[in-house]
């Protein structure tokens, strides 16, 4: 597993507000060490019985948390990211969607001058299957295996994840890196760090339209990356120039189509399924190559 | 949210980046009292590109002429949206031509500079385009270097990149998507000024900038009604030319399922996505607004309730089917309470079907059947 | 710059930050047109410290009483600086008194806030200040890790975070050396507010500020009648008790002659730095408003020439003793073109003495001779 | 000798203003490597023989410069340094006077987050005697030798220098920190340096009223140097709460006295001249007991 795992000591930033609350129980519920919430004002209370501090630098202190998860709202999420990082938590995982974008890339540059894992923002978390789940990922859905998933959906990994867990294929980790067209880690970095991982055989990376990020990663993945991969992209129907939901999903003067991606990872000889139920055919092709290897 | 032209200059001059004089006109008659000499320009007000090539940009060489072309021009549509007004300015004396604008460059994570000393309409197809990633926190030296790549010189070349660090400012401080000076003109006289100017502002933004409060409803050429009363209600509608409607939750899943139907053979009618936590009247908004649409035989709502319950989609479905108990209807619902769900709906004589494909191979077969949209869709 | 706590007030409030209502008076009777009920706070507006400790804040408990401590307080001079006016505000009812200021930090190199949870005059003796590093860039979390480490928390946490960010915000935009809440009052209800505010501006900085061009004339308190003037021609006067006026070139030299004289029995009269490249309108300016001091005995010139050319200076210290034949002088003047320099002076009957030291002992033998300043004091 | 030498290659910042054009050619005359000027809008001219660009970028391409050597405007400053930094020369020296400290703040932040030796502003700039001259200090003053200096003012350090060039005292590198309250390099990083130069023997300190650097000095060298240090502090006859000049000579708040820092040098068995001519036979006597050793 990548990211996180069952020590992985976790503050939820936003932990009393109405989704921060109910998954800070979620998430205990599942096992994550959750040892912290933040909210400015509500410093003393609990959430679920844990400590809710005014600030995470004051959360860290009292408990060596080495992540936080933002449901922080969209206009305060750049400075509680940013509080997040100088805090010193390795891993800064962003749930809120709708940041203004040039506030997620003053936050992607801050977590980059301080060498923090940023993960989302717009994202669904991280999941280590057993182990520990960072975010609003359905923890049931998921069984502890060794597929890595990459994704820009939330319910489409879901949909994925379901169908794979059904079909006994578990999984690593799973990492939703956001729906937004900028964000934290992304394709590449996540490609090198499952590619790193024993405890993953087989690499899932479920794209969508808009941006180049899925025609970086064919050429990343050709030259690095020794697993197998199976690819989905979704918004084959997608018509130029619309937002489809993300705001990143997005087909602009002609780049970021679903053909253009599907293209670029067959030309590196990675299996394209084209439907979400066809990624489970193609993991088991893959699985079998790599049992009879 | 795209502004007009006439807006983004407004803008533009705020932030001290130099503009023609211009006057924003909605009847021919106005003309009389502006006095800019002639030959003046009159250009079209309206939501979208692609203006000059379809003849909404014209020289007016004396008043009677500019109230011909005027009258002309107000009742024009590009690209089926109407004009709103025109702008006129003086005719400009150009000696040469810039692109200049800044963006969100997704693959570096930044905002860029994206230039070119051939102004013009295809910036894109131009091979001479410069680019430069913009750091944070931004200091105007960055604006010079990209003058200097773009191959300009002595005082213009200082005159650029102020502009250029104007447009930037504009960009960050109003929470722009894009704003774009194209062209950028260079007079005889050296100096350096917008001759037309693009905004388009964040939509997440909008929010948090109090002057932009109330325009959304002004600037929603290029929806169609559906589209735009869905956007003012939050909910991200795209209509395609379909006949199957769709309802999901989450944008990946919604394009998947489209996807789907379109590979099995059927054709999507919308893009919708009712959100995570969409509560039952944001449900019952959404599937009326997708009913709405007459090309539509068959609705597909696919939720994966991950977090969603699926108990709490089925009263909104109930009370739908209640309303509009003709409508053709495929329900795939999976997850959180399902069970429960599908007591209720079976109830209220809906089928619910807990795979996808099953579930969208049905809504194509009925997309095809001959029977009526009025038709009863009990099992 | 000092500003005046009502011109602070005004631009806290500009930047969000809360303050009681407040009008300025200059007349006990502007007080009958003020109906904020009493008691009401009278309060000197004075650009020194110490003013509560001065008697220069009274509380008037009806209309008469008001107006006759207005009377007395517009003619009271603090630390010998007359009141320009009063500041009049409803008395508030204070729960806590914070402290809360913005300022470099030297050692750091960066701005910093100083906090107290102790609301005071004497903040540097209190042992519970809190100071807190700004990073660059700014984000408010820095002020709510502050708020909590005075020990606040709940809503006035967040209300004294962000007070606390549009403080910070005010420093860096409008440029100030220091931005001061003292005290910031929490009130019975727990809302926040500046009860008083300094500001002083950065004074290298306010060229680029046109809010404050013009301002400095009105807010030279604290200066004497010369080093203002020295001040509005851009040199830096400092006035002291001895006779030996001194003029160098460079603040560390000037400084250095300083004490050399004093350690040599002298007492200097003044701090003049004419500056590296001074020209000789300047040199000569400096020359008269030294001379202009009675109490100036003798004018010691100490000049190192590294780029300044000895003989320009020369040229107006020529100028100079022909409008004053009867100045005492010792001229040091060392470097460019001395030889120049010192011809020239000899035919005026002006002695260039290259050594510092010899020349600063001959400055304190002049000024303790009995010979009058009206001497001459040639070789 | 340190920061600067014979190989250094300068870009001077400004170069072709009155002040900047004066100080090219005194830089090229004492035989310092100046190989680009730089004002933006006057690229493509000369400036006593250098060529100028529009950029630093563009010089630093075009000579391989690792020096600027700023002559920039105080409210341009901030951007001409940060161009500088981002360009990539290791040096950056600001000579400039009246940069608002809050621009100089964030001029010191950039410099610190990559790496750039900054000095200044303020300052009168560094010379290695024989070798560089970067800045405005008049070359004839000063002579090789085995002296570092490192000095808060400008004519108080020819002052010194003079008068220890013709007692035969010469200087390996000098350098002006300059009078800002805020400012790149201080005491400490030059002590440092100083004390790791095989060509110094011998460190003269010269300090002014304000601030605690001098304080800081006095502890940092009792800990770390292994050289004998002189030091002089201008001030002694400054009343508190007036600017004497520089933006940072003044005594606040009872803090930054001359006889405050006079005392931590003696205390750590620093000699402290009285007088800035004192200075050199202090500097004699150290020189001696150097040579019994």
């Amino acid at each position: 597993m990548i990211l996180v795992n069952k020590e992985t000591k976790v503050i939820v930033q936003g932990a009393t507000g109405k989704m921060g609350a109910a998954h800070t129980k979620r998430m205990i519920d599942y096992g994550t060490k959750v040892v912290a919430g933040v909210t400015p004002g509500k410093g003393g209370e609990t959430i679920h019985g844990v400590p809710v501090y005014d600030t995470v630098a004051e959360a860290v202190r009292a408990t060596g948390a080495d992540c936080s998860v933002s449901f922080v709202p969209p206009y305060l999420a750049l400075d509680g990211g940013c509080e997040a990082i100088e805090a010193g938590v390795g891993l800064v995982c962003v749930i809120t969607e709708g940041i203004p974008p040039n506030d997620t890339a003053k936050l992607v540059a801050e977590a980059k001058r301080k060498g923090t894992q940023l993960v989302g923002p717009n994202c669904p978390g991280i999941i280590s299957p057993g182990a520990s789940l960072i975010g609003i990922l359905p923890g049931n859905i998921f069984k502890p295996g060794k597929i890595g998933m990459i994704s820009r959906s939330g319910t489409l990994t879901y949909e994925i994840a379901l169908a794979l867990s059904e079909n006994g294929q578990g999984q690593s980790t799973c990492v939703g890196i956001g729906g937004d067209p900028v964000k934290g880690m992304g394709n590449l970095e996540l490609l090198s760090m499952f590619n790193d991982d024993p405890g993953t055989e087989l690499i899932v990376l479920i794209g969508e339209i808009g941006g180049t990020a899925e025609e970086e990663a064919a050429a990343y993945i050709k030259k690095n990356i020794r697993k197998p991969v199976v690819a989905y992209i979704a918004g084959q129907t997608a018509p130029p120039g619309k937002r489809m939901g993300h705001a990143g999903a997005v087909i602009e003067g002609g780049k970021g189509t679903a053909e253009s991606k599907m293209k670029a990872f067959k030309e590196v000889g990675i299996e394209v399924a084209v439907t979400p139920i066809e990624v489970v055919e193609l993991v088991n092709k893959a699985s079998k190559q790599l049992v009879s290897k | 949210m795209n502004l007009y032209e006439y807006e983004a200059k407004e803008i533009f001059a705020d932030y001290g980046i130099t503009i023609p004089p211009g006057v924003r006109i909605t009847k021919p008659e106005q003309l009389a009292a502006i006095h800019f000499g002639y030959p003046l320009t009159l250009k079209c007000q309206v939501l979208t590109g692609g203006r000059g090539k379809a003849g909404g940009i014209k020289f007016g060489k004396d008043l009677k002429d500019a109230q011909a072309l005027a009258k002309d021009l107000l009742q024009l549509s590009i690209k089926g949206i109407k004009t709103d007004s025109l702008l006129v300015e003086p005719k400009v004396a150009i000696a040469k031509e810039l692109y200049l604008a800044v963006t969100l460059d997704r693959s570096r994570g930044c905002p860029i500079f994206i230039a070119s000393a051939e102004g013009g309409v295809e910036i894109e197809s131009s091979g001479k385009v410069v680019t430069m990633p913009i750091p944070y926190p931004f200091h105007p030296y960055v604006a010079r270097e990209l003058a200097k790549q773009l191959g300009l010189s002595k005082k213009v070349l200082n005159k650029v990149a102020d502009i250029a660090t104007k447009l930037y400012q504009c960009y960050d401080e109003m929470d722009l998507d894009l704003a774009e000076i194209n062209p950028l003109v260079i007079t005889e006289g050296d100096d350096v000024l917008a001759l037309d100017g693009k905004i388009i502002v964040n939509d997440d933004s909008i929010d948090r900038h109090p002057e932009f409060q109330g325009w959304e409803k002004d600037h929603l050429a290029g929806l169609s009604d559906r589209e735009a009363r869905a956007k003012m209600l939050g909910l991200n509608l795209v209509e395609l030319d379909g006949n199957i409607g769709i309802l999901c939750n989450g944008a990946g899943l919604t394009m998947a399922t489209m996807d789907m139907v379109k590979y099995f053979g059927g054709e999507p009618a919308n893009f919708l996505d009712v959100g995570g936590g969409s509560d039952k009247d944001k449900t019952l908004f959404a599937l009326d607004i997708v009913n709405e649409n007459p090309d539509v035989k068959v609705i597909l709502l696919n939720i994966l309730g991950g977090i969603t319950a699926c108990d709490e989609v089925a009263g909104a479905l109930i009370e739908f089917i209640k309303q509009n108990p003709h409508r053709q209807m495929v329900v795939r619902l999976r997850g959180n309470n399902q069970d429960k769900a599908a007591q209720m709906l079976a109830e209220s004589g809906l089928k619910l079907i807990p795979d996808l494909e099953t579930a969208v191979k049905e809504a194509v077969a009925k997309s095809k059947s001959n029977a009526s949209t009025k038709e009863v869709a009990k099992v």
